[in-house]
């Protein structure tokens, strides 16, 4: 299991590698990668800002995985998530589940997303034509994270 | 003794610092109380900290109701609802 | 979007970067790669052939695809089906979901895996210390199949 | 005129062959009546095919029914429940 909260880009195709690869348990790799979009609530998007509260964002994710692994098998998993400046086409988050079967890797892994956006502390500041804006939270993404209870 | 408070995102650049070290006063026990304190200092403290704003807290990095107690040695956080990925 | 049977292996990485790279209205890319587990309903698998029926596989991809788009917004997609002779830890299948948000690829890629293993025309006979067995379709992966309905 | 018939997986093997021209029978105007025929052959077809075994069949590609008709020039082919991925 790797977590990691990072500034630099990432790999998935070597994450994957790392995480799957030999372990013939493994029956089903599951994976998700967030990009950097150039429009967002129909403004257009230049660059954005990703702050973090360092220490309890890695703290977050060691216990979202947790509750994950008691609900879901999982054999491994990835989880990196960037934070710093970034422009659109930019990676910003990529989870990564092995399993034995495909239901539990995109069980797991949609729930790690969903989680990811909207419990582990994390805020965007989107560079727009008309400045800097602070993104709001976002009713859709609460609902998403609320089915899993 | 004393309790160091962090501030992030938007509420960040309102009060215009990310961390502070702060003697806990008398009399504040739970976050909203140190939140109150925070907010009598006026300006963009009242403005960042208002009552009725929607603001998430931590004590000790777990994420925690406002009438969560406080005491000497804790770390508080003050931030807008997340908005990761 | 892009439909493969084919013999050669494949590259996750690869694959997502050709989908995903440079286009700033994708915001989420979820993929899926199945791999040859080493057991089976309890039984030593040393290698299985997957047998399809080249043309009607193809076709019934390029339906299945056709029928994720019009439920969920799909920006691009990439589906990888191998066949012939696999040994525990190769990889089977892999789909890749390029959209705008996370919801959209996640469940595109289930619903295109779900038919992949349930409608799609491969059958799979594997080695045992006993000797070759054709696998037996599975209630299970029928059942999830038959949510999307 | 003819028909082509495409057989896969256990049924392949069983009847030994993966394809066949077959021109198609007075009387026989459907994929269950396709399938009585091959099946009075006997032996490994009368086993492969057996009724109340689970197959299915696709015309000209199409998974369909055994009340399908077959019609002169089809593409017809026999074979057990997928198990793909």
């Amino acid at each position: 299991m790797k977590i990691s909260v990072q500034q630099e880009d990432f790999d998935l195709g070597a994450e994957v590698k790392a995480i799957a690869r030999g372990n013939p348990k493994v029956g089903a790799v599951a994976s998700f990668i967030g990009l950097v979009r150039d429009i967002n609530d129909g403004t257009t998007v230049g660059a954005m800002t990703l702050e973090h509260y360092p220490g309890m964002t890695e703290k977050a994710l060691e216990t979202i995985l947790a509750e994950a692994r008691t609900r879901w098998e999982i054999l491994d998993c990835t989880i990196i998530h960037r934070f710093g400046e970034l422009k659109p086409t930019d990676q910003i988050v990529l989870v990564v589940v092995a399993s034995g079967h495909r239901g539990d890797a995109f069980a797991a892994c949609e729930f790690l997303m969903d989680y990811l956006k909207t419990k582990a502390p994390f805020w965007k500041k989107e560079q727009t034509p008309e400045g800097g804006r602070w993104v709001e939270s976002r009713d859709s993404d609460d609902q998403a994270a609320e089915r899993w209870k | 003794m004393k309790v160091k408070v962090l501030f992030f995102a938007s509420i960040r650049e309102k009060v215009g610092t990310g961390t502070e070290e702060l003697e806990l006063p008398v009399g504040v026990a739970s976050v909203d109380g140190l939140r109150q304190h925070l907010r009598a200092r006026g300006g963009a403290w009242a403005e960042a900290l208002a009552e009725g704003k929607l603001l998430r807290s931590a004590v000790n990095q777990d994420i925690v109701p406002g009438t969560n107690p406080v005491k000497a040695g804790d770390e508080i956080a003050f931030f807008p609802p997340v908005t990761g990925g």
